[in-house]
């Protein structure tokens, strides 16, 4: 199998194969003695040569995170043979969309259509877990639109303005 | 003693207070709100009533639908915990005439200790030490300029029916008191509908001590050590330890008798908690009282060795406490991690969600009071205080030491949590050197911390990655004990990796 | 202090000394049977090294592979844990010739303790009250028949290099002497290859209570208090307490003076335990030294606030003792259950095989030092501790209720334990008097409970069983949160049920 | 859903059915109020009116055990419909297999083929967890075949011997 991985925005082509009831595995065209078992399904012991480490997946809110010891890392991975390879991440330019980092309520909205915003300045406030978090626009702009009103409950990843 | 009691709370404290019923023999009746149904408290339970709403005014905070289980469930006693309706004195007032113990102070301590005016005129006269300031609010700008200029700036201006920072402003010179007061004023009247404002000399860089207090119905009162609890961040506090780092033992005892004669001018039974700020020169002034079980009471319980649960349960009882002042000892260190669903990537934002992997720390000096399970949706309706880690050892190093191990072991997949900003509280060279005040966490995180990226862990990442979607693409759902063995790729290694081996394991 | 500890053990203790080294910033290595490759100490280690198949010999018991996996990692030292190596002279001697530290006593220390015989001559010079009987193995039945009428009858016929229980025989009347001497000799020579076996006097349903000491290498030596350890079943220990409810300070101080002088007369170092029997007026007779960590470590460590691996850690780094003897102090109750993988249900047949489902308890008062964890396959091939849960009180009633709502919280999926065990030892009535002696399981266990079978509680587990298999059917695999909520039959519902609801919540 | 369940040797007839959204229960004929939430595969907690209990499940060499808080029943479930219903344990007459209960190694016969046993006599030796399990006749009669070798692994559930 091959995939190609992404990790704070560095990427390594990963091959792993099954030889003899086994794996084998390159990193970077560099073979590495590894060797695991799943303990559960997010659970991975791993030994690369005898350093051991324990590895556990998370999805949230559709984001892959891989824990090595209590070390966090943000993974993409693609199977570089698909064709639905995952869109990166958009850049500055064009218009951004603003979405909701938790489940909650909007209890107001900072801005009005048309209104700039720095990089930064504040969009909405949404109250989750009795507190108020001031969700702040990622980029300088306009605000091209608003999808929520003052009041509405609003799930992790909704989207509530797009910034122009 | 009591044959059942109703808890009237939910989350880790819930737990709690279940654990000790247990303990004692007694059944334990828990109320849940609609998105509770699958909380630990509730499986737990003996009994369990459905009583409303998510919203806690229509569930945790509703007396009558409270009172109407207790009576249902012929429960003697209720357990309000932190939080809700624990310092609720209608509440306290409404156990006691439906003829149901309520496990903390009478109504009336309550109230005394309520408004922060009127307990600072009362413990005025019982010769508390008090910030210099007025004892009641300020009629005018004129009488808030004459005692400014008294007590000298900078000063402090607070609402009197005042908590977590609402209507509270740090004047720093004259020209801004006007002003100052006008707004501390306005959020006062905002969120407490009531617009009273006082003014104090500010404390620049306080510490933040509190002693438990324990007071049995037959006039007896002990004080058990204080708690630092300095770190804090939005005035929620975050860590605390007993026993504090610079109060050694004439500090102890002179404020634990202060703190004993808050409670006494007050007729306090039960658990109680004296705040005090203290300054730079270990000078100590009242803050206030606070009339509940404290989230932080474990600190207390590993450095003394006794349960506040079920003493507070005893008392409530009618029991004389079982021990005198002279018997109370303190030993050791223990420190506690507030562990919330919060991110602390993301300016600390709440992240409720479904807990999809849990693995909680044990061991030797190692406690966790919990509210949480694997496979529990956390509900966005409640803070997010999801667990207290707590640390004991022989002295603070110690403690740090295990509490450090102990985090290393923690997981909670699927949320994220604050568990992580532990990690580099524990690692900072100020903490460890005990220079603690209540600045100290916010002047940490503006350090934006530039920890080196291990390169050689993003791989073993990248490698982990592609081995859990092999695995699930070779035996979806296979569960544990499946081996991907590598071995005989020995000796075809790189011998970059062999080197690793020994440098990576002085981790 | 040492850069990695190479942990020559398996199971709940690697584990506990893993956690000891990451709370020292110590890296730790450990090594693994084939059958243990999952096993929890393996995926909290730095480094892992497998070392052979699953039998003993091959791999924990082999000290050339620990040697040479110590050398290639680099180890500065190697803690043996209990059981395996760990009181093997040899072993240690081969340490001490590799340039690896061994954490424990000196070989010399080891092998003066080895024979039991030997060990009885050395600590008769150093004064120590023995049980009456020769501290050598008898030469002929005739002056077995000459020493046993000189301290009366019942005597104990013990082989000098046992263990176990083997060799061993009580003589309660002269006719018998003779077939038992026989029997016990050639016992010990099948057992242990050698026939030696001496005479004591019997005392009857003894109590076994054994001391901790500390000795640095410096000749500071101190003791820690005693563990009672008279629950035993088959020669093996169960369940431990410390303090010995029969023990009070004279005593305490009076066992361990005495078990100071062993250790000094043995020149021992590191931490060692001296077993004492004490029969029913409080005397109290050396039995033998223990040169390990023991199993029941932990209890003697939450009442003196202590940490006995760290400790062993830095003794052995050549640290001086932090603490004198006036220093140490007891504070509270501890109690330790060894949960073991075996079915008290069926003759306590070992019960090896897959944990689908773990809860461990937490919270005030709990310890849990536990080598297993979901998904793990408990191997045949070793002896069946899986974990140690201990209970702390502020006294021995607080430890035991708090040890009781622990066991009901714990819950270990797809094999069975003796969890029920103590359930029915903590409700035992002399128990709770803390009546015990050597005999006490033996006699409960004879004695059937015959419990009530709750009718109410079977309808609740057919009711049960339904809805798994229904919600089985209804979506497979759905895991979390899944409501099966018939509150709308509400009004349906017979009365048989309402009535219950009361009568049951007091369980 | 109708299912025929023993417990203790007592048989129950349970119906569950889906009604409204809802499941309700008869046991044995009497509606019972049962409130119920599936917290992991094998972890329900339940309400029967207002009591709570947490019930765990668990399957030990197929066998089903329910534990209701800390008491365990070894329960059998049948769908009284199906046409398999389980064979019920054999009674003291006719031929016995004698099972290993656990995995291990069998260290020594006590009996040979033909010998007679009594009720709880030892008929071998299983070494496992460095503890020797003496295993015991469930009952009086010949041995009429040894079907294990001394040294022999065996697993839970294997046969042993068979007394007649």
């Amino acid at each position: 199998m091959l995939y190609d991985v992404t990790i704070d925005g560095k990427n390594y082509r990963l091959e792993l194969n099954r030889v003899d009831g086994r794996w084998s595995c390159r990193l970077d065209g560099h073979d590495v003695e590894v060797e695991a078992v799943l303990l559960r399904p997010d659970v991975l012991s791993l030994r690369i040569g005898n350093v051991a480490y324990e590895v556990k997946s998370e999805r949230i809110a559709n984001d892959l995170q891989i824990w090595v010891g209590s070390a966090r890392f943000a993974v993409e991975l693609r199977d570089p043979r698909s064709l639905r390879g995952r869109s990166r991440a958009a850049d500055d330019h064009g218009p951004r969309k603003i979405t909701a980092p938790m489940p909650g309520k909007v209890v107001r909205l900072l801005v009005d259509e048309g209104d700039k915003v720095e990089a930064g300045g504040g969009v909405a406030i949404v109250e989750a877990m009795k507190m108020q978090n001031e969700i702040k626009s990622p980029k300088q702009g306009t605000v091209q639109k608003i999808l929520v009103g003052e009041g509405a409950a609003v799930n992790a990843g909704d989207v509530l303005a797009i910034v122009e | 003693m009591f044959k059942k009691i109703l808890i009237a709370n939910r989350g880790e404290i819930a737990v709690r207070v279940l654990r000790a019923c247990h303990e004692m023999g007694i059944a334990a009746v828990v109320v849940y709100s609609d998105v509770d149904r699958g909380a630990l408290h509730v499986r737990k339970a003996d009994e369990a009533y459905p009583i409303g709403a998510a919203a806690a005014s229509e569930s945790y905070l509703n007396i009558h639908k409270i009172i109407e289980v207790a009576a249902r469930s012929c429960a003697d006693a209720i357990h309000p915990g932190y939080g809700f309706l624990s310092e609720n004195a209608r509440f306290a007032q409404a156990c006691a005439d439906a003829g149901v113990k309520f496990i903390g102070p009478t109504a009336a301590a309550m109230k005394a200790m309520g408004s922060k005016t009127r307990a600072r005129q009362a413990m005025e006269k019982a010769g508390i030490p008090f910030v210099p300031g007025t004892s009641r609010g300020v009629e005018s700008f004129a009488e808030a300029e004459k005692v400014a200029a008294k007590i000298g700036y900078p000063v402090m201006l607070k609402a009197a029916a005042g908590g977590g920072g609402k209507g509270m402003r740090l004047v720093h010179a004259p020209e801004q008191l006007k002003s100052s007061l006008d707004a501390a004023r306005s959020e006062a009247q905002r969120s407490f509908g009531d617009s009273e404002v006082y003014i104090e000399k500010a404390i620049v860089n306080p510490r933040h001590i509190e002693m438990q207090v324990l007071a049995d119905e037959h006039g007896h009162t002990v004080y058990l050590g204080e708690r630092e609890c300095s770190l804090q961040r939005r005035h929620q506090k975050v860590l605390e330890e007993a026993p504090s780092p610079i109060v050694d033992p004439d500090m102890r005892r002179r404020m634990g008798e202060v703190a004993v004669r808050v409670a006494q001018a007050a007729n306090y039974t039960n658990a109680g908690t004296v705040e005090f700020l203290v300054d730079e020169r270990k000078n100590f002034y009242f803050l206030e009282m606070n009339t509940r079980l404290q989230v932080e009471h474990p600190v207390t319980e590993l450095i003394t060795g006794l349960d506040l649960v079920h003493l507070q349960i005893r008392i409530a009882a009618g029991e004389k406490l079982p021990f005198t002042q002279d018997d109370v000892s303190i030993r050791g260190h223990a420190i506690e991690c507030r562990i919330y669903a919060e991110d602390p990537d993301n300016n600390y934002f709440p992240s409720p969600g479904k807990i999809s992997l849990l693995q909680e720390p044990s061991g030797p000096g190692i406690r966790v009071d919990t509210g949480m399970s694997e496979g529990w949706n956390v509900p966005i309706d409640y803070d997010p205080l999801l667990a207290k880690l707590i640390g004991y050892g022989g002295d603070r190093d110690q403690a740090i030491a295990r509490l450090a191990r102990a985090l290393d072991e923690y997981f909670v997949g699927g949320i994220k949590t604050n568990i992580s900003l532990f990690r580099r509280i524990l690692r900072d060279a100020d903490f460890r050197a005990a220079k603690l005040d209540t600045g100290f966490l916010d002047r940490m995180l503006t350090r934006s911390e530039k920890r080196p990226v291990d390169s050689r862990t993003a791989e073993v990442a990248a490698i982990a990655a592609g081995l859990f979607a092999a695995l699930a693409t070779k035996s979806a759902g296979a569960g544990g004990g499946d081996v991907v063995d590598g071995s005989s790729a020995a000796n075809r290694t790189d011998s970059k990796w062999k080197d690793a081996s020994h440098r990576e394991a002085l981790r």
